[in-house]
């Protein structure tokens, strides 16, 4: 196996006059609200400063958590960036209640303060040329893919928008993607209709019509298998972005570590670093 | 202006504050202008190529981190090729920290790290089980001493020496050390430590045992540090849940000439440079012309009497 | 039912909840109904009057506090005539902790303290520096050995030993304490460490050096413990930051018969009998019959390999 | 020097047939205020049970303190009994914010929580049979003494109070002293009367008019030691409440010791247990 140490994402010129800015910050942030949006998931919008707010669809932040009855998480929680708005300096995140961190995390109202650290990681590329692309999510996965839909509107690219929850009221950020012009499929397993041939059947529909030059997907192996498969038969290209429990974010632990597979050959990279975005190919799922 | 720099045996640092080795890595220069720091120190390096401990790597607990991600490494040639350059922009002095399985291959490494660009090489001679019996080498006096003097031969660089906190010959260790001529000790590396899962019953960590860092155990590496810097002569560089300009300051008070800041990295990712603004204003408010001034400044009136007075405190 | 009972050598407890010694006295029992408990553990008693150590003896950091209380005694006398029969009219069995400063005295006092009343012999060979050379014996597994053989030698009674968490060969420790007689070994006392006052520059702690306890130094001991539980066949009493039935629960997946609480009782008083009926409920909601099921019962399907993994992980 | 651990001070029947009743007990109170009182003085009441809420004057309650920015106490804090309610319910505290802990306190609002222990120690004697005491504090110290004013009236037992402090503005509490019917003089450093010399001719003039047949102190040792002068030359008897550092607040630790003088030896004893009211004549100041 092969550990990859990508040296310098970001390429900065170390000699160069121009003086020293930071592109992640870690910051404290101001809830503007902090709602439900169902049962089981919170939809928090934070004021920030404009290197977070320059944050780009499949990016992270690590959040530090408030402490809750008792319960002291020391590390940050990443949260997938859900949206942001460079104009209004806001930030936004979709999160499931999981633990102490996302429990102390929905204790949070307007005007409190929450330390934020980010834009992290690398996000989707989206090739303007692209007429038409699918993107597939499952349970949080969907906050990830969100801001996709309006990168993908800026670009001319059409979106169809593939759903998947365990019920239908679970269902998230429909209003999101369909406010940027996308059709969405929602599946779920309690109306049966979630499963992988299902949607391999939804798919192949999509393939025929040239509604799927790429795909885009998070939050599922059983979904990445399929999409893996089709991108395979047909030769689509595809992202995915990827989860791992996480301590530092930025590259500097390994705790984050994946096997990915590169031309046959089996390398680990840093979900935070390398990714959280890999090529859907190489990932392992 | 306060003087925030320090010297360590020949190296003059530009303030008392680096990374601790393994959670540093080039991402941080995101966050921070690398040329404020003291010096970089690298994570260890090994010779054979490693993928490092199985998943989970880390698990949190109260004040602190466990981890056992192990020495994940590409190997001598990428770090020549790749890290190597990549410091050469910048200012602060490269601390290599390095590690091998025996004494021998240990000193070969140190050898093949001694090339320009290479200030320093840290020998990280405490990462747990490392050596055969699984026992590091800093857990003893006696195989500190041989290790040491191999490294002392094999390179011309300054040679600092990292130990282990899970020893109970502390000071014999340091001893050891210093006679076979390292120039400074870095106290310490994480303290073994486990934990385990209530829903799975299994161990959190792939590895079953980790290494304990960050705030919890501070109070007892800075008693270490304290009683390093009692017995040697040499620099001690302070590591261990150091998080705060506070923290780093009771270090230098205990005795460290210089400190290393690791797990706080991860919470905030701008500790090691906060924590130099934070040196400046604390020597401006108590008028310390400098930082030099705080190392082993510890007021100890009953530093003799110790052990006496534990076991026959004044009556 | 659940069944709480748990088996320390031929010694059955009605469960496994028990406090740390020096960390309980009789004013908790303004607090809990001590029938509840399932020992009683006394402060450490030394032949000798003592005074303890000078003020301030404790101070605060994260998860934990550092204490140099010391041993202020009152001597076997004041114990016979006071303490024993205040113990009398409670159910739990008395377990009196000891301490001498060398091998022959802490074996005399064994004798003196094997009287009607006491149910078991706690030897603490752990305080800091209460040995002539400042190490304690529980230091060494030599040093362990004979002063358990002497101890064992003079007390009928079931023989507790209670380890330091200091030493780097505490395997070695707990085989020599487990070959020289000792019916259970508690694991562990506090951990040395030392806090500096960024007002004064002075040490927080009047003995300059103290004892790290709470929450702070639970991964540690548990893997102590752990290791300790692999290494002998003697019951080990976990020890070490407990603090809720979550700790206790950890601490005998890793190896404890039972378990000790102390730091935690200075900061919520009833934190005994709330563990108590904590693992009750635990037990109830994960269908074990017997609290006793959890001993050792982490699932640790490589535990032959944790070495190898680490300097070789399966790639 | 002698060690003294008083072995039950509450002497209970362990072989009586009644079941074990809490006599301390660690609860979480609600706050029902907590307000400023002067720029460093802050007054707090809480909600508690009826063991909490039968405490006596000279006892006091350890405060599990919020964590306020970033800093975590882990001890519990000691705070004397400045007044209790038991129809009602309520204990009330009167704190100066002096470091981590009394900053976590005076984020404390009326509805939230707060977890109380107490209460402990032992408090004030007073002898029904006396007509006329005196009550002399300085900063805190006069929290500690506030409670007595209560008592004594209750036992028909006059009280004049001599209040010590900085500025006149940082006066604590006199109308909890006139309320009852209390005798105040307030003396101040500012004003130049709060000096030993001045004081001692205050008492002179009360032991004069047969006012002062016992003292009730706390809070300055330059105080303690005119009251044990002026003792010793009338034979009156006093008590004066001690502080010292704790850890468990229950006599577990034996951290909070003092020396005392008693009959010439120099005996240790642990302030939270054995006091931290205790007999004028045998502190050492
Ligand atoms: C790059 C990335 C982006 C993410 N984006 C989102 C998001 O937009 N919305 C969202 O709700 N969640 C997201 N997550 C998952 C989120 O980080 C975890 O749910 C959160 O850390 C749980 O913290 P906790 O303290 O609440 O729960 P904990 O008590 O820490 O854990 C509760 C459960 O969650 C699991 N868990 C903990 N950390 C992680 C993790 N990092 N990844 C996966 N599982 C974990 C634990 O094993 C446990 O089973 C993301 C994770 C990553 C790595
Ligand atoms: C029996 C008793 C009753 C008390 N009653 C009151 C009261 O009614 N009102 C009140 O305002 N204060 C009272 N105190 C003092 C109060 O406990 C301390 O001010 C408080 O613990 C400080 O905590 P902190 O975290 O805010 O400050 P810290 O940061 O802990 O300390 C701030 C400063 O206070 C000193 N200090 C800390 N703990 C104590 C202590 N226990 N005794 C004396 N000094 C201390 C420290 O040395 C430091 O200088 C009492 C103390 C005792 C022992
Ligand atoms: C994730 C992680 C990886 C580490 N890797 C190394 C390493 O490769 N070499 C080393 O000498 N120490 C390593 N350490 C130990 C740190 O350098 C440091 O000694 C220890 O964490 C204590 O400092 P802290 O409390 O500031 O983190 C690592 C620590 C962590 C948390
Ligand atoms: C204030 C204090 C006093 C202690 N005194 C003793 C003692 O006399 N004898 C002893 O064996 N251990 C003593 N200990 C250690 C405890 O028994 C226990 O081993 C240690 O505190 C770890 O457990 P904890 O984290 O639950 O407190 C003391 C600990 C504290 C905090
Ligand atoms: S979380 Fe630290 S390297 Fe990815
Ligand atoms: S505070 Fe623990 S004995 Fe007084």
């Amino acid at each position: 196996m092969t550990i990859e140490q990508t040296i310098s994402q970001a390429g900065r010129a170390t000699d160069s006059a121009a003086p020293w800015t930071p592109s992640v910050v870690g910051e404290i942030a101001e809830v503007i609200s902090n709602d439900c949006v169902n049962a089981e998931y919170r939809h928090l919008v934070v004021r920030c400063g404009a290197v977070s707010a320059s944050a780009q669809p499949g990016q992270f932040f690590q959040l530090l958590c408030p402490h809750s009855d008792g319960a002291q998480p020391f590390l940050r929680r990443p949260m997938s960036l859900y949206g942001a708005d460079p104009v209004r300096g806001e930030v936004e995140f979709l999160y499931k209640i999981a633990g102490a961190g996302t429990r102390g995390l929905a204790t949070l109202g307007a005007g409190d303060s929450v330390d934020i650290m980010g834009p992290l990681g690398a996000g989707f590329t989206l090739d303007p040329s692209l007429r038409h692309i699918v993107a597939i999510g499952r349970g949080a996965g969907l906050a990830t893919l969100a801001p996709l839909a309006k990168a993908a509107k800026a670009n001319g690219t059409r979106v169809t928008a593939i759903f998947s929850a365990r019920r239908p009221e679970l269902v998230l950020s429909v209003d999101l993607f369909t406010g940027q012009g996308a059709d969405v499929i929602a599946v779920t397993d309690s109306e049966g209709t979630s499963g992988p041939a299902h949607i391999e059947r939804i798919l192949r529909g999509l393939i025929a019509e040239n509604r799927c030059q790429a795909f885009y997907t998070c939050g599922s192996s059983r979904l990445l298998r399929v999409q893996q498969r089709l991108a395979r038969e047909f030769e689509i290209p595809g992202q995915v972005a990827m989860e791992q429990q996480m301590a530092c974010g930025i590259g500097l632990c390994f705790c984050c570590v994946r096997d990915f597979n590169v031309g046959g050959e089996i390398v680990s990279r840093r979900v935070c670093w390398d990714g959280p975005v890999f090529d859907m190919m190489e990932a392992l799922p | 202006m306060i003087d925030l720099s320090v010297r360590i045996g020949n190296l003059t640092l530009a303030n008392p504050v680096m990374p601790a080795s393994g959670t540093f890595a080039e991402g941080l220069d995101k966050v921070m202008d690398f040329n404020r720091l003291g010096a970089f120190v690298t994570k260890t390096i090994t010779r054979e190529l490693r993928a490092g401990n199985p998943l989970p790597r880390v698990v949190e607990r109260a004040g602190g981190l466990i981890n056992s991600i192990g020495i994940p490494s590409k190997g001598v040639l990428y770090f020549l090729e790749h890290t190597l350059p990549y410091y050469a922009g910048y200012k602060p002095p490269l601390v290599v920290s390095i590690s091998a399985p025996t004494a021998e291959d240990f000193a070969q490494l140190a050898a093949e790290m001694s090339v320009p660009g290479v200030d320093v090489i840290e020998a990280n001679i405490s990462c747990p089980n490392i050596e055969e019996d699984g026992k590091a080498f800093a857990m003893r006096a006696s195989s500190t001493e041989s290790v040491v003097r191999l490294l002392r031969a094999a390179t011309p660089l300054p040679l600092w020496v990292k130990l282990t906190p899970n020893t109970g010959d502390l000071p014999d260790v340091a001893r050891a050390a210093e006679l076979a001529g390292a120039d400074a000790l870095v106290v310490a590396n994480t303290i073994l430590a486990m934990a385990i899962d209530l829903e799975t019953f299994k161990p959190c960590l792939g590895n079953i045992m980790g290494g304990l860092s960050g705030p919890a155990i501070k109070p007892i590496v800075l008693r270490q540090v304290y009683q390093c810097a009692r017995t040697v002569k040499i620099p001690v560089i302070g590591c261990g849940g150091i998080s705060t300009t506070e923290d780093a300051i009771e270090y230098m008070l205990a005795g460290a000439a210089a400190v290393q800041v690791g797990t706080a990295t991860f919470v905030q990712p701008a500790a090691m440079t906060t924590i130099i603004d934070g040196l400046v204003r604390f020597c401006e408010r108590r008028d310390i012309a400098r930082v030099a001034d705080l190392i082993g400044a510890v007021l100890n009136e009953e530093s003799d009497e110790v052990e006496l007075a534990w076991v026959a405190p004044p009556q």
